[in-house]
Parts: structure tokens; C-alpha cells; sequence
């Protein structure tokens, strides 16, 4: 009786509005939801702030979204790669603003963000400049700082199969962000490999249970960014 | 147990159907011990609840048949049960994610007193020899998105349960969305005590004598 | 090569010292590794913290072990049981100290132990008699109260299966708070059903990677509380 | 590509194969890119490392043949991978909780500077056109248990890495605890940089010069 799929990449994006907080899942290319973000270039929407560890290779996928100036503000952990000067280029000419978060205080803000903790103390980056601005606390005789929970708007990710219900299962390393990402999003949206009946998905397997998806869209044969990027593919 | 046949108002069953009317299809819903469990039974045609257990299930089903029950598939109150087509087994720190991130849509829940603030107790009478014991109440009054209560209008000895100010210890400050009793619906609003709906055969004033805060009536 | 196996319930717990803080897992009696709670009765470890959920049934597992006199303080979430009034007989005595935590709050304490998070904060008992010696801080317009991290010195839990490596998968139920506590553990000390080769456990599927194991001990057919409790059974 | 065969002192394949010697087997190991990488080639006989890649594989492997690797398996570099018998997959705050939390014994990394005090630098140069990008290096330094790290003694300029202080901005401050070079193998201690070991064919003096900070002689 529940089924959260829905009929195409643009059905699934459509309500993403200017100004939203997008979370999208990925590290480097494995996980990445290309078609999704392809859709949300189509679909147009602007003056995003973007959430992912890194900001694309090439002029596909999130760099291609970054190209097309939708994207005022990236939080992430690592946005240098060898094959985009998307970013760079935006960022010295301060057209975009970064967040620059230490990759595990991401993800860990990120899960915070979907878990219903505001805030968490952690070591990581005490004494450093990403410290500044932070609150520093002693906690047994130990130095941390205070980092604050992530909400999203949106959440754009992909998994490998999922069922009606928005049950996910993910392909190997493409998992990074996307299970606390799913948690994270008011509205997660899915880009699938493969929809299975409710019951084929083994209960004790399940990566992301459904409660945590809102929208599921299939995408049998999704590219891989690092072929696109080889190929000299740019979208749109 | 308690009679099922109540001289004025809804018996337990008629409780829970009442409640279950109420229910969006599609949600996700975790249900307390006793009157609320009971909900499963009246699901509306046309409608599907996803039951959430916070010992790590979701997708619960109905208790097993006699003899096939698991001892390692059980309920929050500890008793078997089973998992439906489309359920996924998860850690308790997961479970809670879902709870405390305000990703479950309801809990239904009984209920020892609940003030006009919404004020909620319903884990301790707070006795100096009473053992406590708070199990995962207070992390569902704070992150689950509606609070409903369920409860007998009073207690066995005739008090009111909706009342001005908790005397027992709270689970929660003015979490309480809804009330459903034998008597009545009863909304928590800025006013108070905002009656929805009188159970067939029962007034107003008898709701109101036996409430112990004002009650507002439906206007 | 590496090979977390050891040959007995008895050697698994060997070390386990006075004074030490245990975390069990289970939540009723779904996941209680009651062999390895029988084999620490037998140690005779004495004042030692334990953190589970309960506090046991009938007079076996971790009620027997309490009433041993081995535990001077319980940290848990509901230390009620139908079956047992062991817990409550000591409690009122004065004989064992008790720490009441929301269930949740408890769940997420062993995690932030284990992940390396010495406090976060959760809505979770503001407003409550539970808030008491906690410190209140208001985010965005809301209050919260913050909590610590929970670690233990040793950690015994049950699981279905376990690989050499110490990688396991659970038992529908059972899971519950063996992975956090498996985290938290200084020394987490595991009885499994079975234990298979190497590469047998998909590393998809695989819900505590081997990092956070120390000990398996095979237990193939461990008892059921509920069962023991029924057939009157006492430990020792 | 850096000439394999030094005038004096390791190469790189032997600073990698100096640092393997020193991890006990069984140990959980995270590599960063370059010489660490190469640590993978020098496993001890009798010695298993299992190998942690913060994008979520523990039990990684090497390189696949020429042709049949997975976009999707892939490590922190970004390149692909394999995974061995008894690997796992995890989302990332699973993985950096194993960071964290301490579970990792061993990470080796390159370095920019580091002084004498254990002050790291390695992520980024600080100029004002750099594109600051710090990945997961703070989250390893301040949750690994030993963080070791091996680096060509100075700079291709001939400037010491090895510092009284760093320049650049840190990784983490006071987070090593051994240095592994061309030259030597250095401890950091509370007296500052101890001399543990001289590659072959080096002498103190020569190590001493080429470092910017006071050098302690082995007693």
C-alpha cells in the first residue's frame, strides 16, 4: 500500500526551492547521485547551499551544478580535486563561500543533524585555525570543541536497491554519507539501482530503513562520474 | 483485567479504534503498553500504520502463533512478536535516531496524569520505595512528532487524570498533544483543555466533573 | 593469521577486575550473553558498574550475577522485571547503588564512549526530576541538557555469527545494544553461535567490523533466559 | 617521480619498509597517500595489518588488476581498491568513529613540517590563493592511537621539515609520536626530537645539520 517511487529524476526534485540546504551523498564518485543532480540543474532552482565532502570532478554532476552558479555556499571536507577547476575558479573570484568542516566532524554533524543532537563536543581540530569561532571545553582534562548538528532541506542520494517501503542497501564504498545524510534530510530523495518487492530486502541487511526516505526513483544503469570526466562529458 | 463492557463511554477496544481513526495512513507509529497496543487491531481500510519498536524493529507484525514464537524477536515490553514484509532490524542507538530525530510521526501512550500544559507523567508515582524505572518515555515525549495519551478518564479510585498540575513526576513538559479517553477527545491547546468530541451517551458537565482542570467546550 | 578465537567462556572473562565498569548487552533477555555472564560468576570478579538496559529475570544471567553481591552500581533505563526481584530487594536495601538513564539517552552514551564524543546534548528529561546535576543549555530557541560519553572497561555481548577477524551479525532483536557497547568496550568479549570462515560474512552485511573486537568465544546453542527462568533454573 | 636511488640515506620503498618493521602484527592501520601507501609492499613475514580506509572499508587490498575495478570501491584517494577476506563496509560516521574513538592503532602520514613539540602540518601551505581542503587529517591525528609519519628529511629546496616550530597551519597540535626519514628515525619526546636510529651510511652530525630544531644523540 505504500510505495515511495516516483516516476522520474524531475518528479523527484521538483519542490527543491532557491535558497534550500541540499545534502548530497557521495565521496569522490562512489555514491554520487548524478542524474538527481543533473535533474536539479534542469529543474533550476538556485542559491543553494550544498552539502557534500567534496565539489566534483570535471563539469558533470555536482561540479557541473557548482559550474552553472546554483550553489552559493559549499560545507565540505575536501574541495580540491585533479580534474575540476570549477570550485577554485568560483572561490578566488568569491563568488562562493565555503564551510570547511574536517571530514569525520561532517559526517559526525551529520549524523547529529538526523539523531536529534544539536551539539556534540570532539578533539578534532583543537588547536587549530578551523577552531576558530568554536567553543573550546576541558572534559577530563582534555581539550574539545563544541560542533553543531546538520539539518538539510533535501537530501540527494543514491543506493543500490531499495524497496516500496524506501528500504536501502548501497554498493560497496558508494555508502560513505549516505545512510546519515538520509537521516539528516526533511525530504530524502533517492536515486535507486533497482526497485525489489517489500520482503525481497533481508531485514537484518538493511542500511537505511525506510522511515528515513521520502522518495525513491529508479535509475537502472546510473554513469559513473570518472567516465563522463573521461569521456569530456559536461552538463547540461 | 478490566471489563470491557464501561456503564457509560468507550471500552478499551472502543479506545483504541478511536484512535486508529485518527491515524494517517503511511505513518510511522510506536505504541506503549496496554490500551494503545491495542490500536494495531482497528487499522481504517485503506490505510497502513508502520509500528516502530524501540528495541530495534521496524515493520512489527502481530504476536506469533502459539509455539513459533523467537525469544530474540520481541517487542519493547518484551513479549514475541513478528516482522512484516518490509521491516529492517537496527541498533538501539539507530532506534532512537528515528525517536529523538523526530522522524516517527506518533506515539501513543498511557498515561498516570496529564496537566492542561501538556504536561505528561506516566513513569513513576515517585513513592520513596518505588523502584524507578524510565525505559525509552522520555526520549519519545521529547522526539516523537505527536504525543497522543490514551488513558481511562480516572483512576480506578474515581480521580481525575487530567488535572491542572502533575503531582507524580513528570516524563515530559507540555508534550502531550491529543487525549483519547472513554470519555472524551481532548485537545492540549494555549487555553488548556479544548474538548474535540464526547464519547456517544456522555455530556459535557459529566466530562467536566470528572476532569480536574476546566474544560473547554467545543464552540 | 589474526584469530580473536579463544577457547572457553572461562578465558574470555579471566581478567575482568574488581572495580571494573562491564557493560552487558541485551534488552530483555534478546541478545544476553548469558554464558559469559555465568563464566564472570564463576571468575568472581566483585564491586563492579554494570551497564544494561535491565536488570534481569529469575535468578540466571545478570540478575544471578547481581544477586551474587558483584555489583555495587547499576547503570540502566529500566531495572523492573515480572521475574525477578532481585534488583529491587538490594535497591531498597541500600546494598547496590542505581544511575537511571532514558533509554535512549543510554543508547547514545555507550555510542558517543565509543565514537569518541565526551558529551553531546539531547532533549531527552528536560523539564524532569531526571535533569537534576545536568547542565541546561538553550540552541536555536530549544533547551537540552548535556550528557556524557559512557565506556567500560570490558563489554560482553552475544552475537549470531562471527568471522576469525571478530566481524558479526546479530539476531533480529538481539542486536539491540551490542554494537555500541562492542564500541565503548576497552576489552569487548563476545560469545557467538557460530563461528565461520574468514570471507564467509558479506562485508556488506557485516553490522560490528572486527576493529571493535577483542575475544569470540562459541557458545553453539546458548540458553534462553525466559526458558530458565520457567524451568526455575538458579545460577550458580 | 622522485629518483629511487638517493645519494645517502633510504630510499622511499625503504623509508616504507623501515616503518613496516616497527608495526606489531594484527595491528588496524590508516595510510595516507604516497610513501605511507607503500607500506602495504612490506608486510614482515608472519604479520597481517588490516587496513582502514576512512571512506568506509576496513580490510582494504590492494590495487585490482588492469580492467577490472569498481568505480565503487574505492579509497580515500579516491583511487580503486580491493577488499580482502574479512573486510567490512560502514557508513561514515561509523568509519570515523573507529578514528575517534581510538580504535585504530596506527595511522603513517606524510608531512609538510613537524616540530619538535609533535605540532603537525601537512594539510595545507597557508597562502592565501590555496584552496584549503584538510579531508579526514585533523580526525586522524586527534583520534589514532600513534600517529607516525614518514617524509623525505627536508624540503626539495633543502630546507628542514623538522622544525623548533611550525610555520604552516597545523594538522593537530602535539599529535606525533615518530618520525621516519631518509635519513633517520626520530622520536618526538617532552625533551623534543630523540634520535632513534640513522639510516645507513649517515652520520649524526649530518642528520643534525639538515634539522631545524635541536637533534638529541642517542644515549
Amino acid at each position: 500500500m505504500i510505495n515511495k517511487e516516483v516516476s522520474s529524476t524531475a518528479v523527484a526534485v521538483a519542490d527543491i526551492f532557491d535558497g534550500a540546504t541540499v545534502m548530497v551523498g557521495g565521496f569522490g564518485e562512489a555514491g554520487s547521485p548524478i542524474e538527481l543532480i543533473h535533474a536539479l540543474i534542469d529543474q533550476g532552482a538556485t542559491n543553494l547551499t550544498v552539502v557534500n565532502n567534496n565539489t566534483g570532478s570535471g563539469e558533470v554532476g555536482l561540479a557541473a551544478l557548482i559550474k552553472a552558479g546554483r550553489v552559493s555556499k559549499m560545507i565540505c571536507s575536501y574541495p580540491r580535486s585533479m580534474n575540476s577547476t570549477v570550485f577554485p575558479e568560483l572561490y578566488r573570484s568569491g563568488a562562493i563561500e565555503l564551510e570547511l568542516v574536517p571530514q569525520g566532524t561532517l559526517a559526525e554533524r551529520i549524523r547529529a543533524g538526523g539523531a536529534g543532537i544539536p551539539a556534540f563536543y570532539t578533539a578534532t581540530c583543537v588547536g587549530t585555525i578551523l577552531e576558530e569561532g568554536k567553543e573550546r571545553r576541558t572534559i577530563d582534562g582534555q581539550d574539545y570543541v563544541l560542533e553543531y548538528g546538520l539539518k538539510a532541506d533535501f537530501s540527494l542520494i543514491k543506493s543500490f536497491k531499495s524497496d516500496p517501503y524506501g528500504n536501502l542497501i548501497y554498493n560497496k564504498t558508494a555508502r560513505n554519507f549516505a545512510p546519515p545524510m538520509a537521516m539528516a534530510g526533511a525530504i530524502t530523495i533517492v536515486q535507486t539501482g533497482e526497485m525489489v518487492a517489500a520482503g525481497e530486502l533481508d531485514p537484518e541487511v538493511i542500511v537505511t530503513p525506510g522511515i528515513f526516505v521520502n522518495r525513491v526513483v529508479v535509475v537502472p544503469n546510473p554513469a559513473h562520474e570518472s567516465v563522463l570526466v573521461a569521456e569530456g562529458v559536461t552538463y547540461p | 483485567m478490566k471489563s470491557e463492557k464501561p456503564v457509560m463511554g468507550l471500552s478499551r477496544d472502543e479506545m483504541a479504534q478511536r484512535v486508529a481513526m485518527d491515524i494517517p495512513n503511511g505513518s510511522y507509529v510506536n505504541l506503549g503498553i496496554g490500551i494503545p497496543e491495542r490500536i494495531t487491531r482497528f487499522v481504517p481500510d485503506g490505510r497502513e500504520f508502520i509500528y516502530h519498536t524501540e528495541n530495534g524493529l521496524l515493520g512489527m507484525g502481530p504476536s506469533p502463533e502459539e509455539g513459533v514464537g523467537e525469544p530474540e524477536l520481541i517487542n519493547a515490553g518484551k513479549r514475541q512478536v513478528t516482522a512484516l514484509a518490509g521491516a529492517s532490524y537496527f541498533q538501539h542507538p539507530d532506534s532512537f535516531a528515528m525517536i529523538r530525530g523526530g522522524h516517527l510521526d506518533l506515539c501513543v501512550l498511557g498515561a498516570l496524569q496529564v496537566a492542561s500544559n501538556g504536561d505528561l507523567a506516566n513513569w513513576s508515582v515517585g513513592g520513596p520505595d518505588a523502584i524507578p524505572a524510565v525505559g525509552g518515555a522520555m526520549d519519545l515525549v521529547a522526539g516523537v512528532k505527536s504525543v497522543f495519551v490514551v488513558t481511562q478518564h480516572c483512576t480506578k479510585t474515581g480521580e481525575p487524570k487530567l488535572i491542572e498540575a502533575c503531582t507524580y513526576p513528570l516524563t515530559g513538559p507540555g508534550v502531550v498533544n491529543r487525549i483519547y479517553t472513554d470519555l472524551a477527545v481532548i485537545d492540549i491547546t494555549a487555553d488548556g483543555f479544548q474538548l474535540v468530541e464526547l464519547s456517544p451517551g456522555v455530556s459535557f458537565e459529566y466530562v467536566a466533573e470528572r476532569t480536574g482542570a476546566p474544560l473547554i467546550p467545543i464552540s
